[in-house]
């Protein structure tokens, strides 16, 4: 290693005590340790809900503005047809990934794949405020990006269901129904919806609405992530026995990879640096509320147990505390 | 005194991603009508959940409630199990009186 | 062994602007208790209905349980359905039997 | 059309584009497209209601606040009185204009007039949005003016049901403890609560709540909004099949109508130019949750698929995106 | 047609802050699942109560459902009864049919 | 009387009128008012639930912070010390005090007293505002010391109740985890996980998030407020009939005793002014969450109606709108 690496490491390891050291962070671990130790600590069903389209409100609105200031760029198209490009790919890589190391049912594995290709806009969301902390800034129109990442890894993953496990996933089910319904999904028509909202008003529109969805933003994150937390410890009660060593590696291991590869495709997009961290995040993040109800469609016979620990269990607290400044880091190196 | 009519009273515990599944098959059936009551938590042999602090659909159920006539129940119960059988839910069939036989 | 005494339970979906009326009728009849849940959505002849996003109590409906003497049932759906016969509502009795008879 | 016509002319499109592009007003249009493409967002019923009471809240205090500046004034008593004589009289004009141009039943007539003589007080809210971001100012008192406008209407809706429609409105429901609930409806309460609340603290009561009362207003009118589209859209849907030519253009003739007579009463009040463009709006808007309330029970026979649809589908978005600034420049023209 | 077998509907409104050593007396009595469906507010003998407002569990009931074995049914209720006896509550007993009998 | 204590007595009357008239009492009354007057004005259980946790996550979180600017000092543990001892001593006099005055059974007299030893967080926040609007300031470790003072209170009044009703508090109910499900109840995990993170990030981490835990605080508060009035209300319609004029007056006597009885405890701690407020109120206010749910499992034979009724019937709105200025008083005298 050399001095740059060196000091890179050094600075690696910074972010990351930063990172997990974060109210955002720490309430996550907070909600953890509650579900864990069996605290009767909850949130509301219908906050959680709102809580989840409030974020999403405010992000799009957000990502809409900062369009607004640029305009439609050619950047825009090329990290869009670069995201719809990972989330058909990393399905299949993670697919026979999960397939040599483990022993999971072929129909598991599709369903697991499905949730590493699509995205989670809360990793998302807890990448951007890293980066804000650190005086970056990012292209507003990865919020549409994020948006258009949801969907193909479900349609990747059938085509995996019905090649390797034609009992599980037979032709029954007409795949369009499936996915309008996921296009049309809540959470993506206010992501989609607040974005265009933003892009046509603009800085003036978000002026007189800021208090709400600017300045309040990080809190309700805080509150959002408490009960992520909870959520995630109750899984991890519960799934913690249908999983085994090779399961959980892949569930560190994929995103790193993913990680890479989106890293690769960055040099493509023309991304900033904040921007390529952003978007390897996406890349790297697994979903764990739009895909794992497409899944108990489409994929019935796949077990909820399995894809979302994995997800939500795993995943997510690793790219929230060590996954972000990783990747920050590695998107560094790409836009050198 | 008011005249009361035999029905069937179906009441049916469904993961919620599956519901508009379970009522497209109602509605296949000819049901006349059902009403959709919200679940708390649960237990079953798939283990324990709750829809507390969920933002979305999946782990959670809910109960679909439906009263029909005797003489469709069967085919209701047939329709409803066509869509549960992959699913996550469990299905009843009570017996009932109502008024307002014309309502089903 | 625990005794268990026969009784009716009586379940009305009725829309929740009239819940307060029918809570009277049950009372005016006599019932010893009742419990409310709330209900989702729904459809009946009259279309389908969803509570989602409802400011107001128009357009919702809840589920009132009571469950009742078998001697008084019929006392107890008479004073529903004076009530119920103008609204948006559906009424089905069935049989329980219960724990605690003194209770009912 | 002479040249100050003119200009009120391209002044109107002017606020009438303005208004159209606000972030309040496009949330609404996302919510009734989400509903219309069968999109799944929702928000949650405790989650509407909550938003409900706190605009209510904020509108209440906020409106106490100004009357505690300027202290009961004979204007308040005038305008009150004006607004009671509209909320009487609108219902009677709309049932027989109704009656007139189509085959509506008596008893549907006189539920439809009942909402247009109450009021809508997110009609009002966005009014007051409107004319804030023009720079004006209105009286606070209208806030109670707005509340005291809800009730008569029923007591003259349930008039006309029992004179034309008999059957349907007969003499078994007794009118009193009716006309209690509805004024003692939790909006009202909340409403007027928060009005004597901000009366008796004033401005010094008002700064230490601001940051909740006053800075997240407008955001979270954005949310609410969504919700009256995504309520309205899912209105839209089902109460379509119900509706003839005549009740639809009914439904945007009769607030205009409400708003020339509201216009000709305002020089009795000695409003300002802004107070004037609230009372008018509040004239021209129709009720959505209180009336429909009170007509499942005053009325059960009037079907709310036609009373809803027409007030919450039609009226309501003409109002918004139309309606307000139409008003604004009719009350224009009444102060000069 | 679908094979239909009888079991018994358990129905039990309790006392929130009961809930959990009621589902523990459940699953010590066997049952092979049971779901939770919040109530809204009800009328007793101890008066009415309503869950609007609440912060906490105090002052409030929620429903439990479970269908069990006709076997089972009398140990079920017994373990029901023996936690209920101290607690704020109502059970009744029902007749139902369900498929898949090898879920229960 | 000499002069200081005839200033006193006008200062505290001034006090008294300024809390009286506050924008959150006055919320209080509308809730209460509404209420008693049938109002279907309510606040949904989820909202309801949510703003409990608000307020805890948001005194948790600054007071962790005021910690983390001071560091541990022996203050806290010796106020924590006499926090602990005093909520095991409360129960004990109240309960003999109740058996004195009343002729309610033992097993009711035992529930009650565990609610006046335990604490309310609301009636904590609202010193803590009256507090603020004054100019003083306290040591934020009295949040830690609130959590604490929450169980030892049920610990006494298990131990009266086996001793003086022991057919209804039979050995059969262990009291491990009894505690244990107390301990980890919801609203204390959030409390104490909340302080604990305000430590870790210090100002730094409060300032992100300060918009939404720090500027909204107060206006929530009155909507919380407005909550606890109405079920306050709804509980005085329904309980008003299990009281009687001495239960009644214990409500009242009672906290003023506990509150001697902190006041005396107060040189030990070497408080502040405004840090001995605090304490004495805490000892003076009655649990109206925590404590009825821990009591309807370990004494289900006491009745609700009574220890509800008295608690967030009669001594939370006394303590609301004369005690804290009481207090407060009573506290300016033990720091001289
Ligand atoms: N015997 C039962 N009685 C009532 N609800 C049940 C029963 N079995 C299962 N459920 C409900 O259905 C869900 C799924 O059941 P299972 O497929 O057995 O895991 C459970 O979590 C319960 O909510
Ligand atoms: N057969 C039925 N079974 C269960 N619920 C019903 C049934 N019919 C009607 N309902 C409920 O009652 C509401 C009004 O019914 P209707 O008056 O038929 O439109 C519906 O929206 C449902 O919630
Ligand atoms: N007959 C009944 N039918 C339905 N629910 C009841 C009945 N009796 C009591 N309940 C419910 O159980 C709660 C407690 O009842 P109680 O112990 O009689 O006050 C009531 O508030 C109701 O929610
Ligand atoms: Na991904
Ligand atoms: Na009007
Ligand atoms: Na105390």
């Amino acid at each position: 290693m050399d001095a740059g690496a060196d000091s890179t490491m050094a600075g690696f390891l910074e972010l990351a005590a930063q990172n997990i050291l974060s109210p955002v962070v720490l309430f996550f671990v907070l909600g953890v340790a509650a579900a864990l130790a069996r605290s009767d600590l909850s949130i509301p069903e219908a906050i959680a809900k709102t809580l989840a389209l409030y974020l999403m409100m405010s992000i799009g609105f957000k990502g809409g503005v900062e369009v607004a200031k640029t305009g439609l760029t050619a950047q825009m198209l090329k990290t869009g047809a670069a995201g719809i490009v990972l989330s058909f790919l990393i399905p299949v890589l993670g697919f026979h990934l999960l397939r040599l190391v483990s022993r999971l049912p072929a129909v598991d594995a599709a369903a697991v794949a499905a949730h590493y290709g699509s995205i989670s806009i809360v990793t998302f969301v807890a990448a951007t405020e890293a980066l804000r902390g650190q005086g970056f800034t990012f292209e507003g129109h990865l919020v549409a990006v994020a948006a258009i990442m949801e969907t193909p890894a479900i349609l990747s993953a059938l085509v995996l269901a019905r090649r390797y496990a034609p009992s599980a996933a037979d032709a029954r089910e007409p795949i369009g129904p499936l996915l309008r319904e996921i296009g049309l999904n809540g959470s993506v028509v206010m992501l989609l919806g607040s974005f265009a909202i933003g892009w046509i008003t603009g800085p003036k529109g978000l002026e007189p609405v800021a208090p709400f969805l600017v300045d309040l933003f990080r809190g309700v994150l805080c509150l959002f992530l408490l009960d992520m937390g909870l959520v995630a410890g109750r899984g991890m009660r519960a799934g913690w026995k249908d999983l085994s060593a090779a399961t959980l590696g892949f569930a560190i291991a994929m995103p790193v990879v993913s990680a890479l590869l989106a890293a690769a495709l960055v040099p493509l997009t023309g991304l900033s640096a904040g921007g390529a961290a952003i978007f390897v995040t996406l890349a790297a993040s697994a979903s764990y509320i739009a895909v794992p109800a497409a899944m108990r469609i489409a994929l019935p016979e796949a077990r909820p147990s399995i894809y979302l620990t994995l997800s939500l269990g795993i995943t997510f607290p690793f790219n929230l505390a060590f996954g972000i400044p990783l990747y920050q880091a590695l998107a560094a190196f790409t836009v050198r | 005194m008011v005249d009361m009519h035999p029905k069937k009273r179906v009441e049916i515990v469904v993961e919620a991603p599956a519901l508009h599944r379970l009522t497209d098959a109602l509605d296949r059936a000819g049901v006349t009508g059902y009403t959709i009551v919200p679940a708390l938590a649960g237990r079953g042999r798939g283990g324990s959940w709750s829809g507390e602090g969920l933002a979305g659909d999946a782990g959670r159920m809910v109960i679909v409630v439906s009263i029909v006539d005797a003489a469709r129940a069967d085919a209701v119960v047939s329709g409803v199990y066509a869509v549960l059988a992959r699913q996550i839910g469990v299905v009843s069939v009570s017996d009932v009186a109502v008024i307002r036989a014309d309502h089903f």
